[in-house]
């Protein structure tokens, strides 16, 4: 497959690995009560969000969720201030005000994580909407996961969007679960995509462990909405490793699932993949781990030394105008 | 001065702020062809365009969630809720996403949306459309609350609230939409969070907004006759609230009826009365009253519903309650 | 065709001109300002609720809409009481609290009209787990617009209902407007019913001025549904003739497309069979027609003789106990 | 008396309830093979079978429309939103629908269900995630409103909630699942309705319900020590409220401080402190105070969290600013 340059491969590569370790560490500072509230962690479905966020522009926007990290790291934020958002210190994304869930930047693209499921859906299709409406060429790509399409924002959302024919990118994260509850056990279609028939837009099914075919299938997609077709539906097969958020055991999940899974790994089939093709060396990927690796431990540096937000700025923010700060009344 | 109509006012202070800014733009049930079922967007659809006025299927979820997405990217979407009573429905990105998305981006996203949404009860709509729910909003930091009760205060309002950088919710008044009243030709605008003495008094204020304005001025006239001098004040904004010009008020008239017209549990009159019992007790010569909905469901009946919200009458008996003359 | 016998064919007759009549009264006292609030009326819909009513027994429910005075006199309803619910009497289905949009009776399996637009579809949907839990044979028919298939409730409840295999019969009329707004307009499928596909159920298209064609199509879905086998999607093509409600001029449809539909009258299109198969005479028709009148009479005459409310009852029916009447605080 | 977590007294509550009455079924997200994301069904699924505990979805307003539904037909839903910040998503089946059947139905209907929600603050669950929202239910007639702060509280009213003929939001704090306290083994019922005087007092009336209830208990045993007596009123149910043993306690003290733990402006304590300005205006020796969040929204930061809620020592500043000893 020609796509299959080494510049892309690598890149594709040191992305992944920067959304894995990056949890990883977050896991781990979790378990040491470094890091407080509900975190949920993106293992496992890293190939998702690298292929799809390199399928779009940077100045092209994306809508996230509660599991939001992988996104928005693939999208452009740094790790320095991920971490610090997620320790709520000042230097976040977010001054520490929305942690975890709700990390954000507008420059970047990003229209939010979100804590409340399936709400993305339709900001992101607003977004579109407002792409559409000031006729600019940009594309929205809105992630979700398998349970908020049981949402009435998915039906609401993705009907209006094909009506107005509006520039979005629809992707459906089918990790099998939405906590405890498999995807099985509370929908009857084996395939989300199928459900693009309800708005007569093209569903796709693509093995959201492979990157190239996520990265693919959003290019495909992003230029149809771009050339003004409209949105697509695109369902991401794939899998999450940790617990729904950090501590929880997923007693729910079946041992040889989870292990059938290990092995369709996204990152080791990526690196077989490179090693395969000869792309680059073990060492060179060695290097990019490293590279990563240190990235992360400085990150989790800044966050540990960045200061607090000031206990006076918990009134700031609520309002645009500085005079209505506080809002007594 | 001319006089035109509430609805009319509406209709203005959007066509005014359309042709002014092009990044604002309605989107609601039947906005489009049918210029909504008020009529107060007739002919926006022949003047600006598809993409400007947009009629939506009924998907109010969906759309309130478009519209903020919209509006953090720039737009400054007008969203009508056909009825406030739909508001349940499509609370979610009005109250959690909305007015949640500055404070909880550390202040990098401004959401400039106006939700107008019209309420309120004698038009014999029964139970899931004669609701008056501004205390939905009002207790969602973030959220700005408006609710007029004449064509010139509909009008300044609507235009600020347009150009705001934080969501409003317009509450409207359903029956107020035919009430006429004076309105410059000339363009101005009304701060929000600003009160207006709409009468000056001094041996009771009576705090009102919305229709109930109205209702309290009557009440106000009818109790000039038999000698008692009420102060109107029309809130006119919920929130921000117009804390000033309550103080000022009550350390003059030293007594207080508050006036709603929803359901008393719970309703706003609430919060200022016990802000008022709070910090201006020793100013008061009386107990506060309220003058509001009874605790009950909207019911159809001709015979039942207007006696399930507050007329002049029932101000007038409350203020006679704790001013005697 | 066998179903068309005598005595169903006139069954069906009575009942739709019984609707048909009762909502031209209701449209005529409206002009007089005799009834008030928001009436909805059915004109041109009668083969819907008729056919899909008789196809389901006593024993069963239905959940209605806030054009719902087919629906209900359809399942039962007599016209006097629904009358007298329309004028406000307490003498109504309702005592007159509910009025036109929230007629219901219990015991004639009538859930309640609703004026939240895809309220009714959840709440049939709960309707049918109730049966199921309690594994009783009845089966709940949820009518709803084409509006209201927008709703994310529309897409919530049916995908329960096809993960649990509800006894339910999804009955969407699309009458082509939600208000002003044509369907056409904002929905990209040809055929509501194509949406069952997204929740793998069965999705059937009829004609809904045909009310033979209604009725066939609910007894099926309504035998798919009792012996187990879970929902079914029908979508029934029909129009309304009347404003969305009275005093609305529709100036947003084309006349022609009024008269087309006038043409395909669902009551002609049943006399014109009864007449030309020798079900009935001419004169025997015009009996049934003279019956109904005189019953919509006199349901007028029963509703205005009928007392008021008593303005004290305002407090009662807050919550189940009267002590907990007026509920002051 | 054993000791038992305030979680486990739900589950009590309902295990018991569904032992009792076979129309009785939980449903919500994670209630089954999970047993909730807070434990509180765990087993459920092996004891009662698949019909009766409910996997659901994430389709809140579905599923609470569907409670409904199923309630009209005589079952007892016991529906839980995972948490209570996700109302504005199914607000709609609550407020129009559950609460408004019994009236709009001239009193056919009885929906006989409850919604379980936990709600409040103090675990870092940000914007979201971290709301008490009982002002949502409070102003909505038909509807009751519990809101439990002991273990023995929670088990005895959510009892009473599920026998009871009206749907009943029952607000539980995430945070207080953990605590303990005495919970006889024999069954009881507590009546909704009734609030409980959890320590009698002279100085002053803290009147207060969910966590806050043992915040103001801590606070009043801080005040013992300073010689400032305080009464601490658990108000336990919202809706109905216990007027009587309010009044009673005010004439008594004579001041008066409410506590809640959400965003003050709109919230419950308002209402209140509005009834009682109103009907004991004449009892009062001082301003009546709230001690509530602020206006603002739940932040994610550690270092913020904290500040934005009512602590004991909040409550001991303003029952301090009203009681000079
Ligand atoms: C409206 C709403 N309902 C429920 C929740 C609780 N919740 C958070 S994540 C989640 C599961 C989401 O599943 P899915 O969409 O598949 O995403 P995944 O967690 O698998 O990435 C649930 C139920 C929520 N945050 N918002
Ligand atoms: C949630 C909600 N949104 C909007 C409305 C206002 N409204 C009442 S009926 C209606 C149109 C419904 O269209 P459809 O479902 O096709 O039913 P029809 O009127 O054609 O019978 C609308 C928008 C409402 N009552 N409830
Ligand atoms: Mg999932
Ligand atoms: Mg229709």
């Amino acid at each position: 497959m020609k796509m299959k340059d080494k510049d892309l491969s690598l890149k594709f590569y040191e992305e992944m690995q920067r959304l894995r370790l990056f949890e990883l560490k977050a896991s781990e500072l979790f378990t040491q009560a470094m890091l407080s509230g509900n975190i949920h962690t993106y293992t496992g479905q890293e190939a998702v969000a690298v292929g799809a966020c390199n399928a779009i522009k940077e100045s092209d926007f994306i809508v996230s969720t509660h599991r939001g990290h992988g996104h928005c790291l693939a999208k452009g934020c740094k790790s320095d201030r991920m971490m610090a958002e997620l320790f709520g210190k000042a230097t976040g994304y977010c001054k520490g005000k929305g942690g975890s869930m709700h990390i954000a930047d507008l420059e970047l693209g990003i229209l939010g994580a979100n804590g409340i499921v399936g709400a993305g859906i339709s900001i992101g299709t607003g977004s579109a909407l407002a792409s559409k409406i000031q006729n600019k060429a940009e594309v929205t790509l809105a992630f979700f996961g398998d349970g908020a399409s049981n949402e009435g924002s998915f039906h609401e959302s993705i009907n209006m969007a094909s009506a107005w024919n509006l520039p979005i990118v629809y992707l459906c994260e089918n990790n099998k679960y939405g906590v405890s509850v498999c995807i099985d056990r509370i929908c009857n279609v084996t395939d989300i995509a199928e459900r693009a028939k309800a708005y007569d837009i093209p569903g796709v099914v693509v093995d959201g462990n492979d990157v190239y075919a996520v990265y693919k299938a959003v290019l495909e997609a992003a230029k149809h909405a771009r050339e003004g077709n409209g949105p697509t539906l695109i369902e991401a097969k794939t899998y999450r490793y940790h617990g729904h958020y950090e501590g929880d055991p997923q007693m729910y999940k079946p041992k040889e699932e989870m292990e059938k899974w290990l092995n369709l790994d996204a990152i080791k089939k990526l690196k077989k993949d490179i090693l395969d093709n000869n792309l680059a060396s073990e060492k060179e990927l060695d290097s990019i781990d490293q590279q990563v690796k240190d990235e992360i431990e400085s990150a989790v540096e800044f966050a540990k030394e960045s200061p607090y937000p000031d206990v006076d700025s918990v009134t700031d923010d609520v309002y645009a105008m500085d005079n209505e700060r506080g809002v007594v009344r | 001065m001319r006089k035109i109509t509430y609805g009319q006012a509406i209709k203005e202070a959007m066509h005014e702020e359309m042709i002014r800014d092009s990044s604002v733009f309605v989107l609601g049930e039947d906005m489009g062809i049918m210029g909504s079922v008020f009529g107060l967007t007739k002919g926006f659809l022949e003047e600006f365009g598809p993409l400007r006025v947009l009629d939506t299927p009924i998907s109010e979820n969906g759309f309130m969630g478009m519209s903020v997405g919209a509006a953090m990217r720039g737009l400054r979407p007008i969203v009508e809720l056909m009825y406030v009573d739909f508001a349940p429905i499509c609370l979610d990105p009005i109250v959690n996403q909305a007015a949640k998305m500055r404070y909880m981006t550390g202040g990098q996203i401004s959401i400039p949306m106006v939700i107008r949404a019209p309420g309120g009860s004698g038009r014999r709509n029964a139970g899931q459309h004669s609701q008056s729910l501004e205390a939905l909003f009002t207790h969602f930091p973030g959220l700005k609350v408006v609710a007029p009760g004449t064509p010139y205060d509909a009008k300044g309002l609507l235009k600020s609230a347009i150009r705001d950088d934080d969501p409003v919710v317009f509450i409207e008044h359903k029956i107020l939409y035919a009430s006429k009243g004076e309105v410059p030709e000339e363009e101005y605008l009304i701060p929000l969070g600003k009160a207006d003495i709409k009468r000056s008094g001094s041996d009771v204020t009576i705090i009102a907004y919305s229709r109930q304005t109205l209702f309290a001025m009557q009440a106000a006239e009818e109790l000039e006759k038999q000698g008692i001098s009420a102060e109107v004040l029309d809130l006119r904004s919920l929130v921000p609230l117009d804390w000033e010009t309550i103080e000022k008020s009550i350390k003059k008239t030293h007594r207080v009826v508050l006036v709603q017209e929803g359901v008393q549990r719970g309703g706003y009159t609430g919060e200022i009365a016990s802000q008022i019992t709070d910090e201006l007790f020793d100013y008061l010569d009386a107990p506060i009253k309220r003058v509001a909905g009874l605790n009950v469901v909207p019911p159809f009946s001709p015979a039942l519903e207007d006696h399930t919200y507050p007329n002049p009458q029932d101000i007038i008996a409350k203020v006679k309650e704790i001013v005697s003359k």
